[in-house]
Order: structure tokens, then sequence, then C-alpha cells
């Protein structure tokens, strides 16, 4: 059947081919990249490059601290006016009350949720790792911003406090992060 | 149709009216006059608490409203059903019509019901934007669930110490005078006539905030802070219990809430969240300041 | 016994007493046989219904009053919840309603031998006693350190489902539902294949009876909401392996309520899947009992497509207390609202088949005509709990247990019997005892109004579900409540009394199409019961002239 | 009525003791699942009858959270997953043999197999909306959680802030190297399969087994990628990278990954099977449903994978 040994050889060629493509496309892509500069972003957002509007809100800080882990962890300050795109640095402290290191890790939300989407961090200490010593305290800074494109959602305009809640869990075991030094005291995972 | 046997049809028809009539008027006379519970369930009651702040007040009216129409919706129905039933039983009606098409009635039977919808609709999505929509609070409380009891703190007072509200059992409560398994040995005290932002949040499991007569659940998720509102404007003490099941003692986290006059507050924040020792006299004008509050409000 | 017409016909034995019917073992364990898998679904039914109205009657036997009285510990107590909810839901209407009379009757109606994949459907049954089995052993192995059993309501909501409950029991129920889930899902294939490939000659899609529309609805929510809750649970079963996965641990950037979205994206189409085939057979019935065709037959099918279809698009306002956003929830609130549209169109044009009709009030117009009047109770207060504003003081009281109690407690299950009894002698060859057979219906009726009228009023005043123990003020209406129970429990028993004496005792043979007139549909132009495989010459369907 | 001679193309099958053992298979292997990732671990005196049955692994549940190690694997549930697996495996061998020799003799008329096709349909609907759970899941980590949480508005505009906008600790997974390489492996096996379809149409059998064999190659080194990959990854947790299995992202994507590669691998038998019977000289040029069935399930493999290819790894990408 020469039309299927035809197709037979068209395909085997375009097999290679993308066989080719696919273990060339690593150097590839790196050569790319090096020349483009395209790829390498960091992870939190960029700087704050937004204008400031004269609308302020309130942020307010709100702490938890989940079940089993004996910390006590407040802010340091309960609110703060800020200015739509004006940078703001507020400051955790949490501290270990029990006698052994213990490791926990912060998520965090925003409340109204419709104003989430416009509170952005640009520093923050959530899902990371937090190792303590027994009895040690740490202040854990987070930099924020409020989005001035707030400003033209007309839902938003009642929108005069943010809160940013932050609450602590006790990491489990070996699960995030590599074992260094400080976290080889795991916390029993209870 | 037959040539109507008039007796049946007639005894049919008044049969029916009089059926939708009692239905109806019974419903919404039963239904909607039952005992209020004030802040509390009413004894063998069967309508919502009594209403104690604006939301709920306006719950209630949008309660009743439904009420009313799916009261006149179960009256008709069955009104149509009882004619139904005795006008084409086999012995009045032998021989069956055989039609199956009526263009005209069932455009009406798709359009009515959603004319009626319309109706509920508008006033629900009023109110639900109305519960939604925070005003400016002059104050903050936050709620934490925990297995199996409840904490409130105020995160503006310094000198206020986290409240573990924790249940009575039937002998405390009878000993203090408060309903068993609603009664708490520590209450959430706050202000009548001011907005109160509340922050529900959970460290275990999830609960559930409720206080019927506030017309308030929230639901309290681990790692999750949610907020409502509430604004009461009777004093009075409002009792509510745990409503996302959380475990064994989910019927036995029960939610107490004090309201008390804004002086009255005062004085507790004064003294450290204690109503015991009175206090020298505060103005009544700014009183709704406790120490640590500052200006959430411009 | 009142003389049905044909029923004191003998039926001659020959044609289907040795026609090629396998042995015992063979015949029952390794069926192929529509019918025969379609009984087996009925007889797992009528057990898992045994073991959920025990858990069921258990918990108002606690809640007669207040205090704690029977229980062991409370632990206990929300085993009884749980189990109670999914044995009721996956292992008594849905076998019942879909594997049951869906089995027997599909096939017959749309004028197949067979079903499509007559190997699979048996598959599709014996999944469940697997399922059924998995569930039992969650009540004898550790739950939560509080016990035995997994408390967590048949919601399974994390962290309560999670870190709440650590032990084996859980597993096993994720086991069990996942098996039954695949058995619903090769079911659904099934029905699927043999409603689009299998209908007789001459039999149109707009010409097909409406149980077969509705079990092709039900078949396709089937198909594409339990996929979803596969996936839930087995994230679920993942996250609770010890360093396994994070989807809803908010320590690890997870969403717990993320679940509740995956839960209800299949479960509120599911309570659809557990109502609509109950549609299907009322329709029937009404239609037979009234001597006349269905009242806008088009409008029926296609309200039940509009159901399944805005069924997939409601799902969160199970939801509305959780903390979504309130366009969310007014987007919500507004898709709910039009569900009634059809509803409505459902109970109308079942009110309009009736009108001019000759009614005969039979067992099975009994339970269809309640199960109208009891579905309209509890569809508007659906209404009520569509309002996302009212639903936050509703959420999660009785007054939502008297609503999906009414739909499914008093519509499915209506729906179930006045099937049951429709077909009773189609089924079985033989005819119930009409006197039984109505005391059971008035038994039922009025002891399941009881029970879950006053629930309405619970929940207005304020009492949250779950509960074992309830303040003093609750006590009177859970006094009514309970009593409700001992007389449904009473209507149960006439049923099984009702079943003996008609199987076992008596045995009164039926003719083939033993309600008369009003029932034109395939199945009563075969014997009673049907030749073990009927159909080996298809029927051919003639245009009716009065239809469209 | 019951004295015809069977007049009709449908296919009514005996009684067959298949779907019965596979009830059983899946009790054995859901019971093995529980044991082996559960344990089976009730309180001291709680559970006579698994006391009795495994009294070699029993442990006892201390607190609310079951012990950390040892659990995976104890029990000896292995055992019972192993016989399960098997147990299944046999059941479907000899249940899709019966089938194969059903076509063979004739069974399949034109009518069932068009019935056959709604069943295979049908059942990649169901797996296309098992796959919707685990891409909403992802949807959600990406998009809906991180809204709640707080988030850049412009990430719907560009793909790079659309990376950006997760949560620190989130990160994706390199898309160019490996999984690209993939989706062309998927893609040429998508080519190649079709080849074999096409090939036996035309009654060229020797084309057609080229063309599966090839098929059932490029899907094995898929899984063989997949796995190196795989091993990467874990190898990258342990240099302190741990992003794997333990946060939400991590999650959604080794089990949505997962969960496709186990597809693969299903396809992969399926198309293998396929191959053998055609070696054997059976699926006809104008009869091969199998093979079809094989075909689309394949294609269907692919098109989740160009789905997971573009969301999970692009979307995610890092740097």
């Amino acid at each position: 059947m020469p039309s299927n040994r035809k197709t037979l050889i068209i395909l085997s060629a375009v097999g290679v081919a993308m066989l080719g493509v696919g273990f060339a496309s690593d150097p590839l892509y790196d050569t790319f990249c090096k020349v483009t500069g395209y790829g390498g972003t960091p992870k939190i957002a960029d700087d704050n490059l937004s204008e400031v509007l004269d609308r302020t809100v309130t942020v307010e800080f709100d702490s938890n601290v989940a079940q089993d882990l004996p910390w006590k962890f407040k802010a340091d300050q309960r609110r703060m006016d800020v200015q739509l795109g004006q940078s703001g640095l507020a400051y955790y402290t949490v501290k270990n009350t029990s006698d052994e290191a213990l490791t926990g890790v912060a998520n965090f939300n925003v409340m109204p949720i419709k104003a989430a989407p416009f509170f952005v961090k640009t520093d923050c200490f959530c899902f990371e790792e937090q190792t303590i010593q027994p009895g040690a305290e740490m202040s854990l800074p987070v930099i924020f911003f409020v989005d001035p494109q707030l400003d033209e959602d007309k839902r938003l305009d009642d929108v005069k406090t943010i809160t940013l809640s932050y609450t602590f869990f006790p990491a489990e075991k070996g699960t995030l992060s590599a074992p260094e030094p400080a976290a080889q005291t795991v916390p029993a995972t209870n | 149709m037959k040539s109507p046997r008039n007796n049946t049809t007639i005894i049919a028809a008044v049969l029916a009216v009089l059926i939708a009539l009692v239905t109806f008027i019974g419903l919404v006379t039963i239904g909607l006059g039952g005992e209020r519970g004030m802040g509390m369930p009413a004894d063998g009651g069967y309508f919502l608490q009594d209403a104690a702040t604006p939301v709920m007040e306006d719950l209630t009216t949008v309660h009743n409203m439904v009420f009313y129409w799916i009261s006149g919706i179960t009256a008709f129905v069955m009104a149509l059903m009882v004619f139904i039933m005795i006008r084409f039983r086999e012995k009045a009606n032998p021989v069956p019509s055989k039609t199956t098409h009526n263009t005209a009635i069932e455009v009406v039977w798709t359009i009515a019901p959603v004319l009626i919808l319309l109706f509920i609709a508008v006033p629900s999505m009023q109110l639900l934007y109305f519960q939604d929509k925070l005003p400016e609070t002059e104050m903050t409380v936050k709620a934490v669930g925990n297995t199996w009891n409840w904490s409130y703190t105020y995160p503006d007072l310094e000198n206020i110490d986290e409240i573990i509200s924790n249940p009575l059992d039937e002998i405390q409560a009878k000993a203090q005078g408060k309903p068993f398994l609603l009664g708490t040995d520590a209450q959430l005290v706050v202000p009548v006539d001011t907005n109160v932002k509340v922050l529900v949040t959970s460290i275990n499991n999830m609960h559930s905030w409720t206080v019927p007569s506030f017309g308030i659940k929230m639901d309290a998720v681990p790692g999750i802070i949610n907020e409502t509102w509430f604004r009461a404007t009777r004093e009075g003490v409002f009792y509510g219990q745990c409503s996302e099941i959380c475990g064994i003692k989910h019927y036995y986290m029960p939610i107490e809430v004090n309201v008390v006059s804004k002086a009255e507050y005062a004085r507790w924040v004064a003294n450290d969240g204690a109503f015991t020792t009175s206090v020298a006299q505060i103005n009544t004008d700014n009183t709704l300041i406790g120490s640590g509050q500052t200006a959430a409000q411009k | 016994m009142v003389a049905l017409p044909g029923e004191n016909t003998p039926v001659e034995p020959a044609g289907y007493a040795d026609d090629g019917k396998p042995g015992f073992f063979a015949r029952w364990f390794y069926s192929t046989n529509h019918k025969d898998i379609g009984t087996l679904y009925l007889i797992f039914g009528i057990i898992s219904g045994l073991i959920g109205g025990f858990l069921s009657f258990m918990m108002r036997m606690e809640l007669a009053a207040p205090g704690i009285d029977y229980f062991a510990s409370e632990h206990q107590y929300l085993v009884y919840v749980s189990m109670h909810g999914l044995i009721m839901i996956f292992f008594m209407v849905m076998p019942a309603l879909i594997g049951g009379f869906g089995n027997w009757f599909v096939p017959i109606m749309v004028g197949a031998p067979d079903m499509a994949f007559p190997r699979m459907n048996n598959l599709s049954f014996w999944l469940l006693p697997t399922a059924l089995l998995c569930l039992l052993i969650s009540f004898f192995v550790p739950g939560s350190a509080s016990g035995n059993g997994f408390g967590g309501s048949w919601v399974m909501y994390p962290p309560l489902s999670t870190t709440g409950s650590p032990g084996p029991a859980f597993d096993f129920i994720i086991i069990g539902l996942l098996a039954a889930g695949f058995s619903s899902i090769f079911g659904a294939i099934n029905f699927i294949t043999t409603i689009l490939n299998m209908r007789a000659p001459g039999m149109t899609m707009h010409k097909m009876p409406l149980f077969a529309w509705a079990v092709l609805v039900t078949a396709f929510l089937l198909l594409l909401a339990l996929p979803v809750l596969a996936a839930a649970l087995f994230m679920l079963f993942t996250d609770r392996i010890d360093g396994g996965t994070g989807f809803f641990d908010p320590a690890r950037g997870g969403d717990p309520q993320m679940f509740q979205h995956l839960f209800w994206f299949f479960g509120h189409p599911e309570v659809y899947i557990m109502i609509l085939p109950a549609f299907g057979i009322v329709s029937h019935i009404i239609s037979t009992f009234s001597k006349k065709p269905i009242f806008g037959y088009l409008g029926m099918a296609y309200a039940m497509v509009a159901i399944g279809v805005v069924g997939f698009v409601v799902w969160a306002h199970h939801m509305y207390t959780v903390g979504m956003d309130v366009n969310l929830k007014a987007y919500f609130l507004a898709a709910t609202l039009v569900i009634a549209v059809p509803t409505g169109v459902k109970i109308f044009s079942w009110l309009a088949t009736m009108w001019g009709g000759s009614i005969r009030y039979s067992i099975p117009m009994q339970w269809a005509l309640a199960f109208i009047f009891l579905f309209v109770v509890g569809g508007v207060t659906g209404v009520m709990l569509a309002n996302a504003g009212v639903d936050a003081y509703l959420h999660d009281t009785y007054y939502v247990v008297a609503h999906f109690h009414y739909v499914l407690s008093m519509g499915a299950v209506f729906g179930i019997f006045a099937g049951f009894y429709y077909w009773f002698g189609k089924m079985f060859g033989v005819q119930y005892n009409k006197w039984l057979a109505g005391a059971h219906f008035w038994l039922f009726f009025i002891g399941v109004n009881v029970i879950f009228f006053p629930q309405h009023f619970l929940g207005l005043n304020g009492m949250p579900r779950r509960y074992i123990d309830y303040p003093e003020e609750f006590a009177i209406w859970n006094q009514v409540s309970s009593f409700g129970a001992y007389i449904t429990l009473a209507g149960v028993a006439f049923f099984f009394l009702m079943l003996i004496e008609a199987l076992l005792i008596s045995r009164r043979r039926v003719g083939d199409n033993y309600w008369g007139e009003g029932a034109t549909t395939l199945e009563w132009t075969l014997s009673s019961p049907p030749p073990y495989h009927q159909f080996n010459v298809l029927p051919r369907i003639e245009d009716n002239k009065d239809e469209h | 009525m019951a004295g015809h001679a069977v007049e009709h193309d449908y296919h009514l099958i005996p009684p067959s003791p298949w779907p019965f053992l596979s009830g059983l298979a899946a009790l054995v292997w859901g019971f093995g699942m529980v044991v082996f990732f559960a344990g089976l671990v009730p309180r001291t005196g709680e559970s006579p009858m698994l006391e009795f049955f495994f009294s070699k692994g029993l442990d006892s549940l201390q607190d609310s959270y079951r012990p950390v190690a040892d659990k995976v694997g104890a029990d000896g549930g292995w055992i019972l997953l192993v016989l399960g697996t098997l147990f299944a495996a046999y059941v479907m061998f000899g249940w899709w043999k019966d089938v194969a020799a059903e076509s063979r003799a004739g069974d399949h008329t034109p009518v069932v197999d068009i019935g056959l096709r709604y069943g295979m349909i049908m059942f990649i609907m169901q797996e296309a909306m098992f796959f919707v759970g685990w891409f909403w899941m992802f949807f959600e980590l990406g998009l809906f959680h991180k809204m709640r949480a707080g988030w850049n508005t412009d990430v719907l505009e560009n793909a790079g802030a659309y990376a950006d906008s997760m949560a620190p600790g989130i990160k994706g997974v390199e898309p160019w190297n490996l999984p690209l390489m993939n989706t062309i492996i998927l893609l040429l096996s998508g080519t190649t399969v079709t080849w074999a379809h096409h090939a036996l149409i035309h009654n060229d059998r020797k084309g057609a087994k080229w063309g599966l064999g090839l098929t059932v190659a490029l899907g094995l080194l898929f899984t063989f990628v997949q796995g190196y990959e795989y091993l990467e990854l874990f190898h990258e947790r342990t240099e302190g990278h741990p992003w794997i299995s333990t946060d939400a992202f991590g999650s959604a994507f080794f089990m949505a990954t997962g969960f496709h590669g186990l597809h693969v691998l299903i396809g992969t038998i399926f198309l293998a099977v396929m191959f053998l019977r055609l070696s054997k000289g059976g699926l006809r040029p104008e009869k091969h449903f199998g093979l079809e069935a094989a075909a689309w399930y394949w294609h269907f493999v692919d098109v989740v994978w160009l789905f997971l290819f573009a969301f999970v790894y692009i979307i995610f990408a890092v740097g």
C-alpha cells in the first residue's frame, strides 16, 4: 500500500522531528531566556509602583493561633490608616510560650472578600516555616499596599476598613521544609 | 368536560374554596401569630425569635412576605386538588376527557411563578445586601470557635482579657437562673444601639456563630476570618447555639450575648470586664469608646 | 379485595415458567436479566431502608424528650445521624428508584428486550453490597477519639472529616461511597445507552414514556455529578493520609470551604437524582388512574430537563453562611428561585392531567396524590430557604430538616411506594391486599406529617440540626415529632404484612393489564410477571393521532 | 412473547460470574486501601472483631490526630491491596475475554456496536468530569483562594502576573523541559494511533501493528519521563524546595498529574491489549471497536494532558 507507506514515512519524520525538538527544548529555552530575560520573574509582587490617591482606608490587623500550638501571636499595631497606593509596613510579634522549639506556618486572609483582590502584599511571612526557640520572640514584618484600582470599583465604595488576618498553624513534621538545624526538634504532631 | 353535574361541581367548588380559605387563614394566623422567643426560643414556640437588630427585623419582614406567598400557593394547590378529586372522581365523571394540551394555560402557569418569584426576589435581594454591607462600625468583637466553646476578644480594648465562654451544666444553669444548653459562664458584652463588627473564625473544626434574634449566622472556618455585623436595638440577654456540626459536643457550645446600655458598657470596660463594682460616673455622651478604642470611625 | 379489571383473570403459567431461566445461583448472583437485577435492587433497597429507618427511629426516640436517654455517647448519635443520611440516600432511594424501577421498567417502556449492557448492569448492583458492607463496617471501627464510627454528617465537611475523624471508620465510608458512585456511574451509562439506542421501532424520543425521560435526565445528572464527588472523596482520602496532600488544610494553603463547593456540585444534582424518577412514576400513575393521557407531555419532559440543567448551577445555596461574596450569594439566590418554575409546571401539569379525568382512588393513586401535596409543601419551604437573607436564620436548623424530608422522605419515598404498588402485580404476578396496603398508606402518610411538620416550628424557633440534646423550650414539638415516628413505624409494619400476605400467603394472580384503560405504556402489554426475555419480536409503536 | 424466536439484533448475555466477582474484588481492594493507607487503629477494646482479624498491626488511637510514623503501609494492608488488584485484574481479563469472544462470535451486531460506542462516549464523559473536579480544585487554589487572600488584579492580563499572584511558597514546575517533551510524546502518539486505525481500515495489518506498537512505546516513554520528572521533583524536595505534597498547590499538582498518569497507564494497557489481539489475528478492518475505543480513550488522555500542560505547568511556570 503505497499511500500507507507514504503516511508512515511522513509521520515518522514528523515524529522524529518532534522528539528532537522535545529534547532540544531545554537548552533552547534556556538560551531564549538568557537572550530575552523572560521567565525570571520574582515570586512576590514587585515593588509598589502605583500612584497614591487621596482616599484612605483603615487596615486592621488580626491574628490567630490554631489549636495545639502554644504560641502567642499579636499584631504590634491594631490598625493603620493608609492611602490607596501607599505602602504600609506592619509588624506582628509571635512568642513561643512552651518549653520546646516549635515550628509553625501562617496563612492569611483578607476581609471583606470583595476588597481582597486589591490588597497586595509585597513582603509577607505567610506559608514560610517559622521555628521559634522556647520562650523566644520573633518579629514578623508585612509590607503591603492597597491597589488604587479599588477606587474605581463602585461596589467597593463602602469599604472603609480592611481586615488582614493571619493564623499560625503547627507545621507538620517533615512536610514543609528540609531539615534545618533549628527545625530538628519537631513538634509532636497532634 | 361533560355537561356539568351541578351538585358535584358546586359541592366540590365550595369545599375547595373552604379548604383553601381555612388553609390560608390557618397557616397565616397560626404561622405568623406564634409566640416569639425573646432572645431565646419560646416554650413550644413556632415562630421566629423576636428581632433585636434591624437585620432581623428585615429578615422577619421578608420571611413573612414569603410566608404569605407560600401559604397562598399551598392553599391554592390544595383547593385545586380537592376540587379535582371530588369533581372528577370516577363516579362523578365516568367518561374522561382526552385533552392533552392547552397552550394558553401552560403559558400562564409558567409566567405566573416567574412573576411571583420576582416579587419575592426583590426584597430578598435588598435584605441580602443590607446584611452583607458593613456600616461604619463603632466597635469590633471577635468570636473564635473552639472544641467546644466560644471565646471572645475585644481587639480594641487592651484591658479586657479573652473571654472563654463555657456552657453551664444543668445544675449550674439552674443555680444561675439561666436556660440549660443556652446559658454560659461568661457572656459577650456589647452596648446597645451600636454598630458592632463581628469577626468569626475557628482554631480547629468548623463552627457557626449564631444568634437568632440578631439574624446572624456566620461560619467559623479555621484559617479564614469572616466578618458580619449587628446593631442591637434593645437591651437584654440573647442566646444562640453553634450551627455547624463540629464534633461530639456540637449541641453543647451555646452563645450568650448580653446587650447593655452604653453607660453600663462603659462601666464594664472601665472595670476591666466586670459588672461588680461601680465606677465613677461616666459621661454618657462619649461612653461608647473604651480605653483602647481609637479612631475606627473617622 | 375490590375487583380490579383483569386481576381475576387467571394467567396461564405457560410461556415464562421454563423460559430458559438459569438455576438459582446463576440466576440471582450471575444475573444478566434486567428484571432479576431490578428485583435484587428492590430487595437491597428494602434492607437498606430498614437499616436507615432503624437509625432514624433511634434518633427520634432520643429526641423525644430533653436529656440524653438512649445513646451511649454523643458520638454515637452523630454516627447515627451521618449513617442515616448516607444509607437512605445512596442505598435506599437511589437503588430503589433508579436501580429497581429503572431496571425493571425502562427497558420495557422503551420496548427493549434488556438493558444495553446486561453484564455491566449486574456489576452496578454487586458494587452496592460491597459499598454497604464498607459503610456498616465503619460502625465498628474507630472514627475519632470519641468512639467508633464516623460522626461528621453525610456532608463530610473537613476539617471534621480529616483531622477531626482520624480513625479508619471514615476511610471505609469513602471507599464505600466510591464503590456506590461507580455503581451509579455504570448504571447511568447503561440507562443512557439503553434509552438512546434501544428504543423500539417508531418510539421517538417524544413518544417515550415520562419515566424513561426521568431516568434519562437522572442518568445524565449521575454521569456528570458523581465523578466530581469521586474526585472530592479522593482528595479527602489523600488529605487524611499522614504526610499526604493538603487540599483542605489551611495551614498548607488549602481551603476547607472548597470541599463544600465540590461536594455540593455533586450534592445538589443528587437531590434531583432522587426526585426525578419519582416525578416520572407519579406522572404514569396520575395518567393511568385519571384514564387520561398526560397533560402537556412535552412540557413535562422538558421541565425535567430544565430542572436537571438548572440543578447544576445552584449548588452554593447550601453554603450561604460560609462567608461567600454577596454577589455570588445573589446569583445563587436567583438561580435557585428559577428552579421553582419548571417544578411548578410539573405540579400544574399533573393537576391538569387529573382535570376532566375519571379518577379512581387505587392505592398507587393515593400515594401519588399524597406525593403531589407533600412535594408542594416541601417545595414552597424550599422557596423560603432559597432566600439567602432568610437562610441566615434558617440555615442548619430543623426547618431545613423538615424541608428536605418533605421533598425526599415524602417526595422520593412516596414516589417509591407509589411505583411499588403500581407495578407490584406486574413485577411479581400477584396483587396486594388492598386493606393492608391502605393501612400502610394512611399510617405512613399521617406518621411522616406528624414527624416533619412540627420540625418547621422547631426550626423557626431556632433549633439547630444534629443536636442530641436541646433546651426545654423545644420539648413539645420534638415530642410530637417522635410520636409521628411511632405512627410511621406502624405503617412500615403494615408494609411488611402486605408483602408477606401478597407474596407468600394469598398469591392472587393478576392479568396483563390489571389497571385497565388508563395504563397505556408497553409493560401492560406483557404478561404479569413479564416473560424472562420480553420482546423477542420488537413492538412497533404506531403514530398515535392523540399525540401532536 | 415468549413463544417467538428471537427476532431482534440485541445481544442478550447468558449469566456471567464476572460482575459478582467484581463486587468481591472491589471489597478486597477497598479493604486493602483502607488498611494500607489508614491502618486499623481501634481504641483498645472497642473493636473485638477487628482485633480478632488484624491483631498484629493494631495500634492505639492516642489523640485526635493519628500518629505520623509507621501508618502508611502498616497492618499488612499491602497484601490485601495487591490481592484486590490481582483479583480485579483477573476479573477484568476474564470479562473482556468474554467480550472479545462474543465479538468474534458475531454477537456485536450493528446496533450493539452503536451501543458500545454510546457506552464508551459516556464513560469518557464521566472521566472528563472527574478531571473537572481536579481542575476546579486547581483553579480554586490558583485563582479564587488567592482572590480572597489578597492578590493582584492584573493577573488575568498576562501569565507572568498570574504566576506572581500565587501566595509565596507556591511554586510551579518548569514547563519547557520534561513536560514539553511529554506533550510532544503524547501528541505524537495521538498521530500514531490514528495511523494504526487507518492502516487497519485499509487492511494493512503490518502498518497497524507498527502504529499500535509505536503508540504503546510512546505511552511507556511518557510514563517513564513522568516518573523521572516526579523523581526529580521529589529530589528537589529533599534539597529544600519542599512544595510538593506539602502545600495545597503541590497536592493539586501531584494528584492531577498523577491521576492523568494513571489514565495514561490504563490507556497504554488498553492499547497493548489491542496490539496483542491484532497480533493474534483479531480486529477486522470492518469491525474493530476495541481499537477505536482505545484510540478515543487515548485521545481523551491526550487532551487532558494539553489542559494540564497549559494550566498546571505553563501558567504556574517558574522562571
